[in-house]
């Protein structure tokens, strides 16, 4: 693949509790190429909507601990909300999981995204035709400007804000859970949208978060598997899909007999226990205490290493 | 409507909760809100000043040998080792009438607050739960209560009754300040009608008011007691003024009724400030913590404010 | 909208026929007989006493059957008509109200809006900013929480009787006929400052309290998220926020009015200010029932009014009542 | 958000000068009171102004002298004058309008006019004008209708004399007449129907009295003076306020404040505290520099529903009046600004007509054992088991005293009468009904104990017996004898009284005397405390009020209703100006 788009190296990002620190994210290192649509698959509470969140803005009670984040060789200020701003929207842009919600109640859709437009600085006037243009390539009329949120289908408030998010052709896109949301039917017609969108090149790479594997196996030319806050495996969607090497990638897979219906999210029957505790996370491989696999050496935390090109994995079986 | 009376709800006391549908009925969110509520300043500073006033009425009375409207001492004394906070005109002992006022303030809140709270509930979840034509009826009637000013019903009933007590005073005051309870706790059954658990119990054939009992109302149980923190504080406010009018309670002593006498017999200008400042703080600092506690309440019931 | 507006005009009426109804019953069914109760202050001989009696009794129309009365009653109140007070014999019930409505006006009119105003953009600016927050909230709560008329009081005694910066009572000065001097309207204004300002203070706080929650709420929902993340300036996220919290605060201002009114009651009796409220009190302690009702009469009907008022605002702000779709949980 | 705030200055200034119209919109502007209006720009100069409160208690609202509860106090006596006034200090008539009057015989009242007496409009006024006035007592609505039971006819003899001649002569009533009928202008109510003189408001009053309408709104009545006021040469007074500002009644803290701030020149409202503030070298001052600092206006009685057990029996009666501590009262409740009443109830201007010897020997004082006692042996003992006595029947009694709520020197008060009579074992429960309850209540005779002062000071006691024994007792009694005893022999007394010439002192003795023996022996009512005719006046601006002090003029420095004519329009032209410091 061509030139790589976004570099992430040892990130750390940390939730503050009042019990302590969550180590949601936890020393994560992986590479996006340009044109590269990345799924990141996991159990819920793996981290992988903290990844995506972090890599466009950290909530209230996110800390950043270290690690760095480039996007197309500029290195992302996400520690600091303020300098992040200029990268947002422009540079890095997400979908949320919440579209249904994402729009201001109270504002004609057009008006929102007027008042957006300028306070970023880019003349309303001047993205109205393209505005228009990516409406319709989402089969949207123009009069939706002129609607308030609450008068927009389920599916119609999806497309406006994937429509408004990509609008200033953001390097990076994050993709958060887009279609959990939406009935099978529209669920393809979103993924892809989000493909065209690609293809089109509003936006260059994309990382599009999800528990179902299937989309992803749809849409995605690589997948990275996350568990308990660090990644598990990263491999182009095929060889994860046939020949996973990670023994959670391998349940995670096997567990749907055929891919495509079911959903990763609930937990993994086959396997007894649970996903350790990130307050204080065990020392050595996360996966140790329920991996068929495990042997002594899992005491010792595995590297994320790259096992053949563009397959990376965390286990000391592996490799 | 539920949008709106949401709002309602929150904009009627400034230290009302948005209710988060989220349900707190397992152990572990209990255990969880008691170990936010330990951790919350506001929440344990309101409580802890309001449990003190609450002591402070029920062991006061007791360490002074007199009533409250017995003339004791000499008259306008000033706060002294003796008369801790001075005395009347007639020479009442101040801090006596104050410990007795403390008690009916907290029995109207109670009893009033308890009240309203109680009506609130039974229309709002009735309206709620049943809609359609009883919900529109209940719904006019909530309506029709909420836009008369309270107090203007209350003088004319005050006015009617030759010889009132604390205890009738806080019933009228319960059986006209439940309506905005009613229609917010209409919006949330509304909302919790239709979650799968409440089908589900509908399913295995639960009476109604089962339903309510068992399933609904647990869900909005943080709420409920929010609601009637507020209440309560509502009903001591509305007291104060009827007693301030002269509408009080004519046998007994109240906080308002201090302050209605300090006024009578000409405290201000004769500068008898010992007279007119405690009643008036006591209520104030009850009101003022109560719903401070609110707020904290309100943050542990709700993670989304929580402040880290 | 219309079913909207049908809606909460219907709600009105049968509020405003329900309460006429109960306000027709209160001379009526009060103990003890007014007519006596005004004669009882002359004293007279006895045959004089009987003589009278009779005479106003008639003049009161209290002599005819209850239905009569009570349809008498409509049919005056549509005329305006409310009767006459027995305290003040023989003015009409509504030009003594009259008399008092300005002052009153004046006074609530004012404090209302401004504490509304003021407190929610206060409030508004407070949230989510540490020091101000910490130092704005617990004033807030100790002014929501005070009883109207105990500010009244403290105020009336450090700034009228100790400091005597303002005068103690009155509308305005007892050395001045009313005239479009300014020695006049500034005696009104020193005059109306200090019932205006605690009910202002009582307001502000509350508001104030209120729309920081509210704020702290708008600021954690997803539209502020989405537009943080789309890298909006928090300006334009506070704007939105502060625009939708304000409506709760305004529904709220509908279901705070009673409140308010009864709050001016009182502080017009602690600083005697020749309003409603005093008049209300007047009328109470020398119990002339024509007259309670008159002003029981005035203030739900402005109450109504008022409520109303903020309805139709509401719709104006609000799309979504606009839209037709409000609520639908 | 910015321009919203001035919107809302813009506002609340709009609703400002609604205020400032509405207040005035009740006044007549300024200038046009009865075109005397020399106030610039409407205010009042302060050393020309007199400012008095605690006499209006409601917004003024009508200047109809016949109906004396309501009209706006000053009414009568600074606008409508009296034939006589009564001097309550020296119970002597002063003559007024009339120069003097005299029964020529048994039964024919001879009256001359001033000469020279004029309305303020200019006509004079003569003997029709009396006429005229007494005329109107035909009409049933008027109070005094009932005059007319017993005058026979009035007469306009010449321009200044009016003869009146009785059916049926009653001395005490009449002399009470002299000075309680003001006299009503003969050319402006003619041909007025009963309606409007028996209830108009009489808007615009014109009167022959030493002060004219100027204006009034709701918290103030403000008179101007009449510089064409015959009394200036005819009696050579001449009141020195050129405005008298009558400020409503508004909250005890006000009155006080105000009084202390020199912005009231005299108060007649009761004013908690102000003994100890009359040595607070506040320029407050009173008609008596020591206790009980005020003249005494009327009795508190203590009236028992006789028509009930056990206040039907005159022993318990008489063990209630021995139980009462009244000078708790004074000094607890007053601070010492009333005074304990004589047993004989009778005011101190009456002193004349009691009979001390009787009283020393049938009086009652504060006894509890003696009060004990009296009840034991009336058979009152205590079978329930309880700390309280039961009848002779072994009847429960449980009473309860009640005074009208809000009324709170009379609630803190029968707090102490309650303990007092609780202490001898009579169980007596205070409450608070609202006025107009209670005074149903004691018409109705549905009560057990209640306080009552109605009756004022007056030219004679008769009032007061009047007030004790008055029969026959009609289901409701609305005026007098509220405690419902029915004493023949008493009542025949009252009457013979009422035909006693009130010059003839000594027959008007006698019967007192008897009267006294059956109020002390039967106790139908328990006289309390006198109150005081409360009057505070501040010496900053107005000098000269009346005291006590030999110097001062001696005069009961009163404005309320009805006391204008018993000296309170003395108080006024005795005033000076303060000098400035």
């Amino acid at each position: 693949m061509s030139a790589v788009s976004l570099r992430v190296e040892n990130l750390r990002v940390w939730y503050r509790t009042l019990r302590g620190d969550v180590q949601a994210l936890d020393d994560v290192t992986f590479a996006v190429a340009d044109g590269e649509i990345m799924g990141l698959a996991g159990e819920s509470g793996c981290g992988k909507s903290t990844l995506g969140k972090s890599l466009i803005r950290l909530d209230g009670r996110m800390r950043y601990v270290d690690g760095t984040v480039e996007l197309d060789g500029k290195e992302l200020p996400i520690w600091d909300t303020g300098k992040m701003n200029g990268f947002r929207f422009r540079e890095v842009s997400i979908i949320p999981q919440y579209a249904m919600s994402a729009m201001n109640p109270t504002r004609k859709i057009g008006k929102l995204v007027e008042d957006l437009l300028e306070s970023r600085g880019v003349g309303f006037a001047g993205m109205r035709a393209e505005l228009d243009r990516r409406l319709e390539l989402v089969e949207l009329s123009h009069d939706v400007l002129d609607r308030y949120p609450i008068e927009l289908s389920g599916g119609m408030k999806q497309r406006m804000v994937m429509v408004l998010s990509t609008l200033l052709n953001p390097s990076l896109l994050i993709a958060d859970e887009v279609t959990s949301a939406l009935d099978v039917s529209t669920q393809k017609a979103v993924a892809e949208t989000l493909v065209g969108f690609r293809d089109r090149g509003f936006v260059k790479s994309m990382i599009v978060i999800t528990h179902d594997v299937s989309l992803v196996y749809q849409i995605a030319d690589s997948i990275m598997v996350m568990y308990a806050g660090k990644l598990a495996e990263k491999a182009p969607t095929d060889v994860l899909v046939d020949a996973p090497r990670h023994p959670y990638t391998q349940l995670l897979i096997s567990s749907l007999p055929e891919v495509g219906v079911k959903y990763a999210d609930k937990r993994l029957t086959g396997i007894p226990g649970t996903p350790p505790s990130l307050l204080r996370p065990p020392v050595g491989c996360r996966f140790r205490d329920r991996c068929p696999l495990a042997f002594e050496k899992c005491l010792e935390e595995p590297p994320f290493v790259e096992i053949e090109p563009d397959h990376f994995v965390a286990c000391w079986k592996a490799s | 409507m539920t949008v709106s009376d949401q709002e309602d709800l929150v904009a009627v006391a400034p230290a009302a909760p948005v209710v988060t549908a989220a349900p707190v009925t397992s152990m572990r969110a209990g255990r969880e809100a008691l170990y936010f509520a330990r951790r919350n300043r506001k929440l344990v500073a309101g409580l802890t000043v309001v449990l003190l006033f609450l002591v402070v009425a029920i062991v006061g009375p007791l360490l002074t040998d007199h009533g409250p409207n017995e003339y004791v001492g000499p008259p306008a004394q000033r706060p002294s080792s003796q008369y801790w906070f001075g005395t009347t005109m007639f020479g009442q002992d101040v801090f006596a009438q104050f410990t007795h006022g403390l008690r009916s303030t907290f029995l109207v809140g109670l009893l009033g607050g308890g009240l309203a709270a109680f009506i609130g509930m039974l229309i709002g979840f009735t309206a709620g739960y049943r809609g359609g034509v009883v919900d529109e009826v209940l719904n006019m009637i909530t309506n029709v209560v909420l836009v008369i000013p309270t107090l203007a019903v209350l003088l004319v009933i005050a006015t009617y009754l030759r010889v009132r007590g604390v205890i009738p005073e806080a019933v009228f005051i319960g059986l006209f300040s439940w309506p905005w309870v009613a229609r917010a706790i209409r919006a949330q059954t509304f909302s919790l009608r239709s979650r799968d658990f409440v089908d589900l119990a509908r399913l295995s054939g639960a009476s109604g008011r089962k339903i309510i009992l068992r399933e609904i109302a647990p869900n909005m149980s943080s709420y409920l007691f929010m609601t009637f923190i507020l209440l309560f504080g509502g009903a001591v406010l509305i007291a104060a003024t009827l007693d301030f009018i002269g509408l009080g309670p004519t046998e007994g002593i109240s906080l308002g009724l201090m302050m209605n006498n300090a006024v009578l017999w000409s405290a201000l200008p004769l500068g008898m400030w010992w007279w007119f400042v405690p009643p008036g703080l006591g209520i104030t600092v009850i009101v003022g913590s109560l719903y401070i506690m609110n707020v904290g309440l309100d943050e542990v019931f709700n993670p989304k404010l929580r402040e880290m | 909208m219309r079913r909207y507006f049908g809606r909460k005009l219907l709600i009105y009426a049968v509020t405003f026929f329900v309460a006429v109804t109960v306000d027709w019953m209160i001379p009526r069914f009060m103990p003890g007989d007014p007519i006596q109760t005004m004669l009882s202050r002359a004293s007279l001989r006895p045959e004089a006493n009987q003589a009278l009696q009779a005479y106003y009794t008639n003049v009161f129309g209290l002599d005819l059957p209850v239905w009569r009365q009570y349809l008498n009653f409509w049919t005056a109140l549509l005329h305006g008509d409310l009767g006459v007070s027995i305290w003040l014999f023989p003015q009409p019930v509504t030009k003594v109200i009259m008399r008092a409505i300005p002052y009153t006006l004046a006074l609530l009119v004012p404090a209302i809006l401004l504490s509304w105003f003021a407190g929610n953009k206060f409030g508004a600016y407070a949230a989510r900013r540490k020091w101000l927050d910490n130092t704005v909230l617990p004033v807030g709560y100790v002014l929501t929480a005070t009883p109207y008329m105990w500010l009244g009081i403290l105020l009336a005694w450090l700034l009228a009787t100790v400091a005597g910066i303002f005068p103690i009572a009155g509308g305005y000065s007892f050395a001045l006929e009313p005239a479009w001097s300014w020695a006049f309207i500034g005696s009104l204004l020193r005059h109306w400052f200090l019932p205006f300002a605690s009910l202002f203070l009582v307001g502000f706080g509350g508001w104030a309290i209120g729309m920081r929650n509210m704020i702290i709420y708008e600021l954690e929902a997803d539209y502020a998220h989405y537009l943080e993340s789309l890298g909006a300036p928090r300006r334009l996220v506070r704007r939105y926020a502060f625009r939708n919290a304000l409506l709760p605060q305004l529904t709220g201002l509908a279901l705070q009015l009673g409140v308010i009114v009864a709050g001016a009651l009182v502080t017009e009796i602690v600083f005697s200010y020749p309003g409603l409220g005093y008049l209300v009190l007047q009328a109470i302690n020398n119990q002339d029932f024509f007259l309670i009702q008159g002003a029981f009469l005035f203030i739900i009907v402005g109450v109504l009014l008022a409520n109303f008022l903020v309805d139709v605002v509401y719709v104006m702000v609000d799309p979504r009542t606009r839209t037709g779709m409000r609520g639908g949980s | 958000m910015r321009n919203k705030l001035r919107l809302l200055i813009v506002l609340s200034v709009v609703s400002l000068l609604a205020a400032c119209t509405g207040g005035g919109s009740d006044t007549p502007s300024t200038g046009q009171g009865q075109g005397t209006g020399a106030a610039p720009a409407g205010t009042y100069p302060r050393n020309e102004t007199l400012y008095i409160s605690g006499t209006q208690w409601g917004p003024p609202n009508s200047w109809n002298p016949i109906t004396d509860w309501q009209y706006a106090t000053g009414t009568e006596g600074l606008v409508y004058e009296n034939l006589f006034l009564f001097d309550p200090l020296k119970n002597e008539y002063k003559p007024w309008l009339a120069e003097s009057g005299d029964w020529t015989s048994k039964n024919v009242y001879e009256l001359k006019l001033r000469p020279g007496l004029t309305w303020s409009d200019g006509k004079p006024l003569t003997s029709a004008d009396v006429v005229f006035t007494f005329e109107l007592g035909k009409f049933e609505t008027v109070p005094y209708h009932n005059l007319w039971s017993w005058l026979d006819k009035a007469e306009a003899v010449d321009a200044q004399t009016v003869r009146f001649t009785f059916s049926e002569p009653l001395y005490q009533q009449w002399g009470n007449h002299l000075y309680n009928r003001p006299i009503i202008p003969k050319h402006l109510w003619e041909g007025r129907d009963e309606k409007t003189v028996a209830t108009g408001a009489n808007e615009k009053p014109v009167g022959s009295g030493p002060y004219l309408y100027q204006t009034h709104s709701q918290d103030r009545m403000v008179w101007v003076k009449n510089d064409k006021w015959w009394g200036k040469t005819a009696l050579n007074l001449d009141p020195k306020p050129k405005y008298i500002v009558d400020i409503v009644n508004s909250n005890n803290n006000a009155a006080l404040g105000l009084v202390l701030q020199g912005g009231i020149d005299l108060s007649n409202n009761f004013l908690p505290g102000i003994a100890t503030l009359v040595k607070g070298g506040y320029q407050v001052q009173t008609y008596f520099p020591e206790p009980p600092y005020m003249l005494s206006a009327n009795t508190a009685w203590l009236v028992m529903n006789t028509a009930k057990k056990p206040m039907s029996d005159p022993a318990f009666r008489k063990a209630l009046a021995y139980s009462i501590d009244v000078n708790k009262i004074v000094n607890g409740v007053y601070g010492q600004i009333v005074r304990p009443a004589n047993p004989t109830g009778l005011l101190p201007n009456w002193d004349q007509f009691i009979d001390k010897s009787q009283v020393n020997q049938l009086g009652f004082k504060y006894d509890p054992a003696q009060a004990k006692k009296l009840l034991a042996d009336a058979g009152y003992k205590n079978t329930g088991g309880d700390s309280f006595l039961e009848g002779p029947g072994g009847a429960k009694i449980e009473l309860n005293l009640i005074v009208p709520n809000g009324w709170t020197d009379w609630m803190e008060s029968i707090r102490v009468i309650g303990e007092s009579a609780r202490a001898v074992g009579i169980k007596v429960n205070t409450q608070f009904p609202e006025y107009q309850a209670l005074v149903d209540a004691r018409n109705k005779g549905d009560f057990d104990l209640l306080i009552n002062n109605e009756k004022q000071v007056s030219n004679s006691p008769w009032e007061y017996y009047d007030y004790m024994f008055r029969l026959p007792v009609q289901d409701t009694q609305s005026v007098a004898n509220f405690g419902r005893y029915e004493n023949n022999k008493a009542w025949d007394l009252v009457q013979q009284l009422d035909k006693t010439p009130v010059d003839d002192v000594a027959a008007m003795k006698k019967v007192t005397s008897q009267l006294q023996k059956i109020q002390l022996t039967d106790m139908p009512v328990i006289p309390l405390w006198y109150n005081g005719a409360w009057a505070q006046a501040n010496t900053s601006v107005w000098t000269g009020w009346p005291s006590a002090k030999d110097g001062d003029s001696h005069y009961a420095p009163v404005t309320w209703r009805n006391w204008l004519e018993l000296g309170g329009i003395l108080t006024l032209t005795e005033l000076k100006l303060a000098e400035a410091k």
